[in-house]
């Protein structure tokens, strides 16, 4: 693969003049991305932004159409959605990892339009985990602190520049447009990555194996019940994770005007799947079963891959402290 | 994050010059301040017309979400207004409120909100004067204010 | 902290054993040394799980309320539900203050293997297997920075915690972790009437944070759950603290500390302040 | 969707000259669910009824607003309205467009578009209105009269009369109120007492009314029909079944004290009766007085009785006892006229209320009869009697006017100078109010026959000046100060509430105005009810009023109670609460705030688990519709019908 260096002093003047006709996404706190007007907003950090990236393609709260009480009746207009060329800078590895198991949600069997034009107007520059926080796995779901894949161009920090990985053409056609700010790599470099992926990669030691799990996690296994017990249903998890996609349809508003909104929801909620007579996933074990046998065995079966990247902030934020590859084991161990 | 689809509101600065009307919602218990208001109507004493009531029982009923969905909704003051203590028809309904208005006032002015924004009233039904002055105060102090900026 | 770990085995073998308890809640080690997690204890053998340390701040009686709360699940009939012990924190405990004078289960159905660090609690733990230090210097900082926001101006703390509240993604970690929040049916799920948009938006925030701080005004024991598990960092310990103070001073009424008494909003005073009333 | 019709109303101009009332009907027939609109001059008359009616039929309405008056007059017009047509009467709304904006604005655009922001208020709630059936309450065929005076002694009368239970509790030792204290009654100078005692004896008599007097009703709770009050018997000291009522004892006691009766013109016993014709004849030991309780000694009327009917260690005793409704009748006490410095602060021992005067000019009272000067028992030649002490003077006083005192002073006047035909009466009025069968007449016997010398004007001072008052004063008649030297004056004082009225009122539930007056269900249509149901009011604690004013809201009170004691059952209030169980998570915070123990614990089967669980439920015929359950849950589990969360939410988001 092409490799560039980038030094690291310019990497915010690459961002301020991507920001000439983009717009741009990076970590602008320890709490989440978000959309920066200058490069100087870039938050480089050790720890992992809370929120995914994942709100940026599936928003928290997206608009479908507004409805307005006009003279001659009711008037519904659909929203429109921006297609503005966007670059995401210093974008986890693993939260990047994410999209493309959600393009095959999203892609089934409906094309959901505004998600697919959300990725197409995108280019995603990842920045490699240095260090992996403690929490990770993404090395046993074929990730790792500097993976490439959803990546357009993948930065890697080395002793005194970003190593820079062109990974699509897209990535490729972005560093020739900014040719000035982009040095070229050498053999020295390139090894010197390739050593600290390898470092990194042996720094994340919590794993799960995929495999197994979609072979002997069980629905009707009698340990559910016993791990759902910690679990409080807060739904941070779910809110936190990358590839959790499920979602919600509410209206707000009055008779005048109201909007119908695609919202996160959460197998977590209480409410989740309730109807008018009828409540599936009446009970709390039932509820956490669902979000495990979906990620590792439902998603895996139709997909062809686990609805997982091994980001670990399930684990950090989880309040009752649950380790999902400790309950994972005792899951299949257990039954 | 930003979303498609969002609405930032800005405050609408140009609603505080002169001719800013503010909205008032007012919820009263029928039994005291509701009458008393029909009781300045009988009487024909004149008040501003930004007042919107909304009838309730008792003051027990309104309940302090009601506060905050009009000040969601766009109300730009609210005002709460039940029988005097002791007067209550249900005996003791406005001892009730008056804690939980309190409690709801404490909070919105620790949250920024202007404490002239929410106010509680006792108005009896013999004082339909003390409704007009009340009213007349408020929709003042609410037009001193300005709209409430989001 | 390691003596209060073998008082608590000892009591919970000894209950378990004797048959005066069927489930024992307490701590276990988590995934690291660093992480204390919730357990479970219904066999003598598994007692040496059970562990006390510093990690170990969560609040237990969240687990014995609620639909599906070991004392009051609405799936188990009433004379199938455990007898429970439970390893309790002073917060904890005043918790079960709270939801004893709140009717969710009576004193006698809960053993209580209660640690304490000298502030008020107001019940009698069965026992007593341990003294901690109070975190004062936490309550100082957030008593701080209470003052710090009531000295801004309105429109300074109308900004501060629109800023706050504009990072909600609405979870609700906040209220599935607080004990307090019991309710069969949240009213922010309720859609007929929707007093709470379901999104997050400012306005939609604003809404859901202010009904839920009113929800647990005079009720709240400042457990500072909902403030830590937060996963947008909003200052949730604030406002519980604020309005603690506020039901003090106007109620002289204190959260967890009187399980005789009534609730602040259940009940009045005749003199209750009036000056705020036209 | 639902067909709503709104129907707006002129109120002749009283609406329609503020508010733009055809462009509101025309704007309103847009608003969501409404299916017609249009305005009446009139709706409330017949012909506007008529036309709601015909639209009802006509656009197959299924609900309504009527934009109009406050609800607290015509709701229930229009409620019959809608159920004459099929509808359930609960299917409407009104939207209050006179006294809340067509009398309260003046610019004619602001109101009209007020009046429409009413109008879709009460659009979006009505479109969340259910139909509502009352249920029904049983009744307890008694009533509680509180108050023995002329007023609780009529309404027992009438209540016993047509065959239900009165009870009449009475503080003082005996009924008669302050009729008994009065000499004569005007226009027809018949003595009070003659007339008075007859009925005391009727009651005293009537098997259907019980009468507890030294007596006070402590705690009302209950509701319509199903009242029930804790009564205080306090301690009389004597056993009212072994006394005769020989008056041995009060002759005996060897303790006198100052007559409240007599207005302390003249002694009592400490064990005594308070006047001659006391109902019931059974004396009170007043043991703040009485030598034996206050020092251990004496016994004398214990050892004097001859049915051993003293009894010293007798106790007060609470009783409890049910109720179908209460008539209070309280009455009035007199204005103390200590605040008015210039006629001697209550300090001037010739100078006297009216009531004082009753009683000296009582053959029975503390003078026999004899009109003498308190400060020396000399003869009175000279009298002067002032009017509106206290009445009519917002800075001193009330506001009101009392009624009564042109008349009781002309009665006085006339009452003077038939003792004292060569003696001087002079009357300082400010108006003379005297409408009423014969009461001009009666006034102008006074001047024009007795000679009673009437000055329009204030007096401005009395004074003391060689034995004698001096009363300084205006007669703006002809323009001058006048100064009358009299043996004695004469103050016609306003009157008033009784000090704990206030109480009374909180006890009972009922509102009272800025003069601690209790208030009417409403001032005209409603002048004996309260806004209770159930509380009547007759007499003075209303508003002043004289005897035959007292004796006729006794009978309208009576007839009121007689009313509800027609049917066993009643219909109860629609709008109450209920609790959506699925909701209910049993914290019973709805129990402990519930004013009218209305909530009780119940156990359901919980409809998704299948096991049973402990959930509050409103006992509908207690409930008063207040609310304040549904405001106490978090959850929202307690709605209130007609004001539903969903409703009122509407309304709100309507503004």
């Amino acid at each position: 693969m092409e490799a560039k260096l980038l030094q690291r002093e310019k990497l915010s003047q690459l961002v301020d003049a991507l920001l000439e006709d983009h717009e741009v996404v990076a970590p602008t706190s320890d709490l989440a991305y978000g959309q920066i007007r200058s490069g100087a907003e870039l938050h480089l950090s050790d720890n992992k932004p809370t929120q995914s990236l994942k709100g940026f393609f599936f928003p928290p709260r997206e608009v479908l159409f507004e409805s307005r009480r006009t003279e001659d009746g009711l008037e519904l207009v659909p929203s429109s959605s921006s297609d503005a060329p966007r670059v995401i800078v210093a974008a986890r590895p693993c939260d990047v990892a994410s999209l493309p198991v959600l393009d095959k949600l999203f892609g089934w069997d409906y094309q959901d339009s505004s998600y697919f034009q959300r990725r197409q107007r995108t280019t995603i520059i990842s920045l490699a985990c240095d260090p992996p926080p403690k929490d990770c796995f993404c090395v046993s779901l074929g990730g790792s602190p500097a993976g490439i894949e959803g990546s357009d161009l993948l930065l890697t920090p080395l002793r005194d520049a970003y190593h820079v990985l062109i990974i699509t053409e897209r990535g490729k056609a972005l560093v020739e447009k900014y040719a000035q700010f982009f040095e070229e790599s050498d053999e020295q470099h390139n090894q010197e990555r390739a050593r600290l992926e390898d470092e990194w990669r042996a720094q994340v030691t919590k794993e799960i194996d995929a495999d197994r799990l979609r072979e002997a996690l069980d629905f009707d296994s009698g340990a559910w019940e016993m791990l759902a017990q910690q679990c409080v249903d807060c739904a941070i998890c779910t809110f936190l994770c990358p590839t959790c996609h499920c979602f919600d349809i509410q209206d707000e508003g009055d008779n005048a005007h109201a909007i119908r909104l695609r919202l996160w929801d959460s197998c977590a909620r209480q409410d989740f799947t309730e109807m008018a007579v009828h409540q599936p996933r009446p009970n709390h074990f039932s509820r956490y079963r669902q979000r495990l046998m979906h990620k590792f065995k439902y998603y895996p079966e139709n997909f062809g891959r686990v609805l997982c990247v091994g980001c670990g902030r399930c684990i950090q934020y989880c309040p009752a402290g649950v380790d999902i590859t400790k309950a994972l084991e005792r899951a299949v161990e257990q039954r | 994050m930003t979303q498609e689809g969002e609405t930032v509101q800005t405050a609408d600065t140009k609603e505080q010059e002169d001719g800013y009307e503010p909205k008032l919602v007012a919820f009263l218990c029928k039994w005291c301040s509701y009458a008393g208001a029909d009781l300045a109507g009988g009487g024909r004493i004149k008040y501003p017309a930004n007042v919107r009531i909304i009838r309730v029982p008792c003051s027990c009923r309104i309940d302090p979400k009601l506060v905050v969905k009009a000040l969601e909704r766009g109300a730009d003051g609210v005002l709460v207004s039940g029988c005097h203590p002791g007067d209550c028809h249900y005996t003791e309904g406005n001892y009730y409120t008056r804690r939980r208005m309190l409690m709801l006032f404490k909070l919105l002015e620790f949250l920024g909100l202007d404490p002239k924004r929410v106010q509680m009233s006792w108005v009896s039904a013999s004082e339909g004067p003390k409704w007009a002055q009340v009213v007349e105060e408020i929709t003042e102090d609410i037009k001193s204010l300005g709209p409430i900026s989001t | 902290m390691k003596e209060i770990t073998k008082k608590i085995r000892k009591e919970a073998r000894k209950l378990l054993k004797d048959g005066r308890a069927d489930l024992v809640i307490g701590y276990e080690q988590g995934s690291d040394e660093e992480v204390a997690t919730p357990c479970f204890i219904t066999d003598v053998s598994q007692v040496d799980r059970l562990v006390f340390d510093e990690h170990c701040y969560h609040n237990l009686a969240k687990y014995l309320v609620g639909q599906e709360g070991y004392l009051t699940s609405r799936f188990v009939a009433q004379e199938k539900r455990p007898r429970v012990a439970i390893v309790a924190t002073p917060a904890t405990m005043r918790s079960i203050v709270g939801l004893i004078q709140e009717h969710q289960f009576a004193r006698d159905k809960l053993i209580i293997l209660g640690i304490l660090d000298g502030t008020l609690v107001g019940i009698e733990p069965d026992v007593v297997v341990g003294q901690i230090e109070e975190d004062q210097e936490k309550s100082a900082r957030i008593q701080a920075q209470v003052r710090e926001i009531e000295e801004m101006t309105a429109s300074e703390r109308w900004a501060w915690w629109e800023e706050q509240f504009s990072r909600c993604i609405r979870c609700y970690a906040c209220r599935q972790v607080c004990p307090f929040c019991y309710c069969e049916q949240c009213i922010s799920d309720e859609n007929q009437p929707q007093w709470i948009g379901k999104s997050s938006s400012p306005e939609n925030n604003r809404t859901w944070n202010i009904i839920r701080a009113l929800h647990l005004v005079g009720r709240c024991t400042d457990c500072g759950e909902c403030d830590r598990v937060c996963p947008v960092d909003i200052p949730l310990s604030l406002l519980a603290v604020k309005m603690a103070g506020e039901v003090e001073e106007a109620f002289d009424y204190k959260a967890g500390a009187d399980v005789d008494a009534k609730p602040a909003l259940h009940s009045f005073r005749p003199d209750d302040p009036d000056d705020f009333i036209r | 969707m639902t067909r709503i019709g709104v129907f707006v109303c002129w109120c002749g101009s009283n609406i329609a000259s503020t508010v733009d009332v055809e462009k509101v009907a025309e704007l309103a027939a847009d608003l969501p669910g409404v299916a017609y609109s249009t305005t009446y001059k009139y709706m409330c008359s017949d012909p506007g009824q008529k036309l709601i009616a015909e639209a009802i039929k006509e656009h197959d309405l299924d609900r309504a607003v009527v934009a109009a008056c406050s609800p607290s007059l015509h709701e229930p017009t229009f409620r019959g309205c809608l159920e004459n047509e099929g509808l359930n009467p609960y299917m409407l709304e009104i939207a209050n467009i006179r006294e809340q904006c067509s009398w309260v604005h003046t610019d004619r655009d602001e109101a009209t578009e007020k009046a429409l922001d009413l109008i879709a208020m009460a659009v979006a709630k009505v479109a969340h209105n259910a139909p509502l059936v009352a249920g029904s309450i049983p009744v307890t065929r008694r009533a509680l009269i509180i108050g023995g005076g002329i007023s609780g002694i009529q309404a027992a009368i009438d209540v016993g009369l047509a065959g239900y239970e009165a009870v009449i509790v009475e503080r003082e030792p005996s009924i008669g109120g302050r009729m008994a204290q009065f000499d004569k009654t005007f226009p027809t100078l018949d003595c009070a007492a003659c007339i008075l005692t007859p009925k005391m004896v009727a009651v005293s008599r009537n098997p259907n009314i019980k009468i507890y007097t030294h007596a006070e009703v402590e705690e009302v709770t209950g509701y319509v029909g199903n009242y029930v009050a804790k009564i205080r018997l306090r301690a009389r000291s004597v056993d009212a079944d072994k006394c005769t009522g020989c008056g041995t004892c009060w002759q005996k006691c060897p303790k006198r004290v100052s007559s409240e009766f007599d207005q302390h013109l003249g002694m009592r016993k400490a064990i005594h009766i308070p006047f001659p014709q006391a109902v019931p004849r059974v004396p009170v030991i007043d043991r703040d007085n009485c030598l034996y309780f206050q020092r251990g000694k004496c016994r004398i009327c214990e050892t004097s009785c001859e049915v051993g009917a003293v009894d010293f260690e007798q106790e007060d005793e609470v009783i409890e006892e049910k109720f179908g409704a209460i008539i209070v009748a309280t009455g009035f006490t007199t204005f103390d006229h200590s605040t008015y410095k210039e006629y001697g602060a209550g300090q001037l021992k010739d100078v006297i209320t009216g009531l004082q005067f009753e009683r000296m000019v009582n053959s029975s009272g503390p003078t026999g009869g004899r009109i003498l000067r308190p400060s020396d028992g000399k003869e009175v030649n000279t009298v002067v009697f002032i009017a509106c002490v206290g009445s009519r003077d917002r800075a001193k006083g009330v506001a009101y006017c009392s009624r009564l005192c042109c008349m009781y002073t002309a009665k006085h006047g006339l009452l003077f100078k038939e003792h004292n035909p060569d003696g001087q009466a002079y009357v300082f009025y400010m108006d003379i109010r005297a409408a009423g069968k014969n009461y001009e007449e009666f006034v102008r016997r006074a001047q024009e026959e007795f000679g009673v010398n009437y000055l329009r004007g204030r007096v401005s001072r009395i004074f003391e000046e060689d034995g004698q008052l001096v009363v300084r004063g205006a007669d703006t008649l002809s323009g001058t100060q006048v100064e009358v030297k009299a043996d004695l004056v004469v103050l016609a004082t306003a009157l008033i509430a009784r000090d704990d009225a206030v109480d009374v009122a909180r006890m009972l539930g009922i509102p009272y105005d800025e003069n601690r007056l209790f208030t009417e269900g409403h001032p005209k249509l409603a002048p004996v009810e309260t806004v209770t149901s159930g509380v009547f009011l007759t007499g003075a604690c209303q508003a002043p009023k004289d005897i035959p004013d007292t004796v006729a809201t006794a009978s309208a009170a009576s007839a009121k109670a007689l009313a509800l004691f027609s049917s066993d059952v009643l219909t109860g209030e629609p709008m109450v609460s209920c609790i959506d169980t699925s909701l209910c998570s049993g914290c019973f915070a709805c129990q402990e705030v519930c004013p009218f123990g209305a909530i009780e614990a119940v156990e359901i089967r919980d409809a998704m688990t299948r096991e049973n669980k402990e959930v509050a439920h409103v006992i509908e015929s207690l409930c008063h519709g207040c609310g304040n359950c549904t405001v106490v849950c978090r959850a929202g589990a307690p709605n209130l019908a007609g004001f539903s969360h969903e409703q009122i939410l509407a309304e709100l988001l309507a503004v």
